[in-house]
């Protein structure tokens, strides 16, 4: 019964979430939240010029928003700001089923794993959710997000 | 057909799923079982047949024309009327309003009805498992006049606690309202209690029959309700229709709700008439083919009796219950002794979401989520369920591919 | 077909006949000619096949559930969404409300915009010849709100007089309802001119295209209104359904309407948070496969085009009047410059009714009473009239009959 | 295309109405209305001993509606009340289809012209609108009666 979601990967970082916990010192952070499914995190960053040093996340949700949280917390340690943001419009695109990770040029890397969400509609926003919250609380707009 | 479907079961499994295109359609390759028919259900081959005949040969509008087309739709919808004035044992059918659905149904009252007669001080008294479809009216209706809402507490079983009702209702209480059937638990609630004890303290009874409606038999003048409100779409009928019962006496007592076409008496620019019961409540153009669709939907569930409706599903019910809890680390959320067609559980490690997407991919449609009764969520302290819900087109190889599913989710999870 | 049919008509009546299986069937033993578009409109086969399809092998709920069936249907539902605002030209998805009918969208905005945007001595302008659903719903939204009611007269033929809104549009005008096409006259109003002079005037305004949209192109964003509504089955659409169009960053100011399951964000007994719109404005399981019906229907519409709609409707209007106006005592009721598809009358001393019935008796479906207009039949100082409303499937045929059968009314009532 | 319900003695009766007119020194009065298409009736009784004595309509409406008004004046010319009364219930369940006046002993006598309407649903309250008039007016329970 397993198929193309849910895969080694994703189940062992649902098991054993990386960078996962509240960060002390962050300078940025959001909270978000998807009321439909009770999907709920937190992810810290901690920023210095434009680099970002740290980044870690803490909540509760599904295996996908959660190995979806976790891994991103791996491919964004080093990047700068621009290139998280860069990389959070591949991820979603990707998800919404806008770009073909298989046969573009991306950053995405390991995360090209959660494409297979796209065929699920209803589960884009699992996969989604760590990484809006990562995207608001760089962009500083608010500390809240909401997926539904 | 195998032996398990028949021991037991009084009823034809086989030839009921027969009357339901829907069961033949496989679902990702896989037989489809459906099981979140609490949800919406499946419609059977006489109200698609219905639909049909109307859209396509003697579609007209109702009520208003004098030619044929319309008298003849204008007579089938009335004859709904008189259908659903029968299935539930209204006293006439100036007491059956049509509606979109059970929301609609809730809104009318708590606005026609909320607005009118409640005032500051008065309260509003619901259980803690209701759907937000009873929930978020009153709190509105509560806002907007000043009156109080209050919860009637359940256990942990999923049962309301009835003895708190010796507090709870007052000389302040001017409506209570409360589910027949919880979509989230399955519990069967002791409305005839609750409407005598209600009645008692000069309180009106909302009966919010969304899922009753299909699995048991309901009687208002044995009830004495005074509101019950229930949708089509959930009793084998079309989207779209809904029913308002109300004791007629009250209905008359209450201001138009939407206003527009047919509703009225005369209109001038300076002043509007409205008109009797139950038009008064019917503004506009009605869904004509959907209400017709939903007196067949009735009568489909009359020819097959909610007497064998009701032991097939209890033959379901306990034969899935025995199932799922053989299931280690599986919990069953709602297990209250007065139980129906419902199976709400969760799995220690194994997100809602997670099982339902698994279990689609095996064929299987059950509802991860909180079910629109996210109050009921925060007393059980999950933030959603799994959930099969039954329905007479549902035979236990249905639960025994459940079971088998949920086993592989575990062995996947746990891997 | 015979000649009169394909004279300056550029679309095809027998193949869109073709399409609308109601045709086929007789009506007292005669070919049916169907003549009461205004109140409803036949269905075609492909709005049927997917009302089939769906109930029959594709149902399942929306919005809610992570299984096949569900994202299936959600998918088929936000397309009409999709197709709506394509098809009214909006700016975007998020400014498509589905609701139940023309009446219901309307009676949304003047509940929950009305309510919370209008204060005492403000003023709602309507226009003298609105449907009920565009009277009484501001009337009481007057009422309850200390607003007054303003009406924009019309002249003996049933035309606006704008130069009348010069005196009515001014500081204290909050909204302007009116309609674009009306159904009792078939006027089609200046409706471009009445929305650019009321938000001159600060005003918003709402269009009412119960009977335009399936007669006319509709291009919310060069109209520039602020809310428009119509009704699914008025299009060749299921019945239950209705849209209303509101301009975002208007809807995003209003509070819900009815509330429930799926318009909230979240639930505590304490508080309840709401969705964004539209689905704020969407309580309970909507009609579902009614909406996707109604994507059928308007693609049904596309694939012919407003285009040769127009043409083809203007045809039997201009050939319709001629052979109306050549029957003695015969007197049209609408007779504006600007008008479509809508032919009513009266005949010296034949009442509206008889004449119904007795056209009934020869296959013609017509309309007899005061079409949800009492201040136009008012105005016009009669009771009722007849009204031969014409779409798409009719032809010059269906009003040689009728022209014919008038003559034999008026033969009947002479002798 | 005549047929059963347009017969010419409806049609005579509605071009030229008998007992057309207010009457003076009426006992009993009530003005009948449906709204719906605007039929308008007013139907006054002399009543003298129980007896009627004088019927008389003033109003406008169909030719269904003001055939019957007509009829029905003469028809109850010279009954008492009990007997209007009854001749009321007959030809209200003929014209609702619960009675038929072919095969039933009943008072109706040429009423049962209107039997035809049966058969056309929406027409029934046209036939029974002056009668309900009258029925309200000698039952005096209120003065204006509505049939939609
Ligand atoms: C108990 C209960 N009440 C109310 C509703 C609302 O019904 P609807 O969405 O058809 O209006 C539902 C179903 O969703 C329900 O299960
Ligand atoms: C101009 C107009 N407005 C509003 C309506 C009401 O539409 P509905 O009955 O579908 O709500 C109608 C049709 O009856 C109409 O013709």
């Amino acid at each position: 019964m397993s198929f193309d979601l849910y895969q080694q990967v994703i189940l062992d970082h649902n098991r054993k979430p990386r960078n996962c916990g509240a960060l002390e010192g962050h300078t940025h952070t959001c909270h978000g939240h998807n009321p439909l499914c009770g999907d709920d995190y937190t992810v810290y960053l901690k920023v210095t010029n434009e680099q970002i040093e740290q980044v870690t996340f803490e909540g509760n949700g599904c295996a996908i928003s959660k190995a979806s949280a976790s891994m991103m917390t791996q491919s964004l340690q080093g990047k700068n700001i621009d290139q998280a943001q860069a990389l959070f419009e591949e991820f979603h695109q990707m998800v919404l089923g806008n770009l073909d990770a298989e046969s573009t040029e991306t950053q995405l890397g390991k995360l090209k794993i959660f494409q297979g969400v796209r065929a699920f509609p209803s589960r884009v926003k699992c996969a989604s959710l760590s990484w809006h919250a990562m995207h608001t609380a760089l962009t500083q707009k608010e500390d809240e997000v909401s997926t539904e | 057909m195998t032996a398990s479907t028949t021991t037991n079961d009084p009823l034809s499994v086989e030839e009921i799923r027969s009357d339901f295109p829907s069961l033949t359609v496989p679902m990702h390759g896989k037989p489809l079982v459906y099981l979140d028919s609490a949800a919406t259900t499946l419609k059977p081959r006489p109200v698609l047949e219905t639909i049909q005949e109307f859209y396509g040969h003697r579609y007209g509008t109702v009520r208003r024309a004098v030619y044929g087309l319309s008298e003849q739709a204008t007579a089938a919808f009335e004859r709904t009327r008189k259908t659903v004035t029968r299935f539930i044992n209204a006293p006439t059918s100036r007491s059956i309003v049509f509606t979109k659905g059970t929301t609609e149904s809730i809104n009318l009252v708590a606005s026609s009805w909320g607005k009118t007669h409640l005032r500051p001080g008065d309260e509003v008294l619901i259980s803690a498992m209701e759907h937000h479809a009873n929930i978020v009216p009153w709190q509105l209706a509560c806002e907007a006049t000043g009156a109080q809402l209050r919860i009637l507490p359940m256990n942990s079983s999923g049962e309301l606690l009835t003895e708190e009702l010796d507090t709870l209702l007052n000389k302040r209480t001017r409506l209570v309202a409360v589910t027949g059937l919880s979509n989230a638990l399955g519990t069967i609630n002791p409305i005839q209690e609750i409407c005598s004890r209600a009645h008692a303290q000069g309180s009106l009874v909302l009966i919010d029959a969304a899922q009753m409606a299909g699995h048991m038999a309901i009687d208002v003048q044995a009830l004495d309700c005074d509101f019950l409100a229930f949708s089509g779409h959930k009793v084998f009928g079309p989207c779209g229709v809904g029913v308002l019962y109300g004791k007629p006496e009250i209905l008359e007592t209450m201001p138009p709700y939407q206003s527009g076409g047919d509703m009225i008496r005369e209109v001038t620019f300076e002043k509007t008439t409205f008109a009797d019961i139950p038009v008064r409540f019917e503004a506009g153009t009605p869904a004509i083919v959907e209400v017709i669709g939903l007196g067949s939907a009735l009568e489909y569930i009359h020819s097959i009796g909610f007497e064998q409706i009701g032991a097939h599903e209890k033959d379901l019910l306990r034969y899935g219950t025995d199932l799922l809890e053989q299931i280690p680390k599986l919990r069953l959320i709602g297990t209250a002794a007065h139980k129906s067609s419902i199976l709400a559980f969760i799995l220690e490690d194994v997100h809602a979401h997670d099982i339902g997407t698994i279990l689609d991919q095996a064929g299987i449609a059950i509802r991860a989520g909180h079910h629109c009764a996210q109050p009921t969520m925060k007393f059980f302290g999950v933030a959603a369920t799994s959930r099969a819900s039954l329905s007479i087109y549902n035979s236990r190889e249905d639960l025994d591919a459940l079971a088998l599913a949920i086993d592989e989710v575990i062995t996947l999870f746990r891997s």
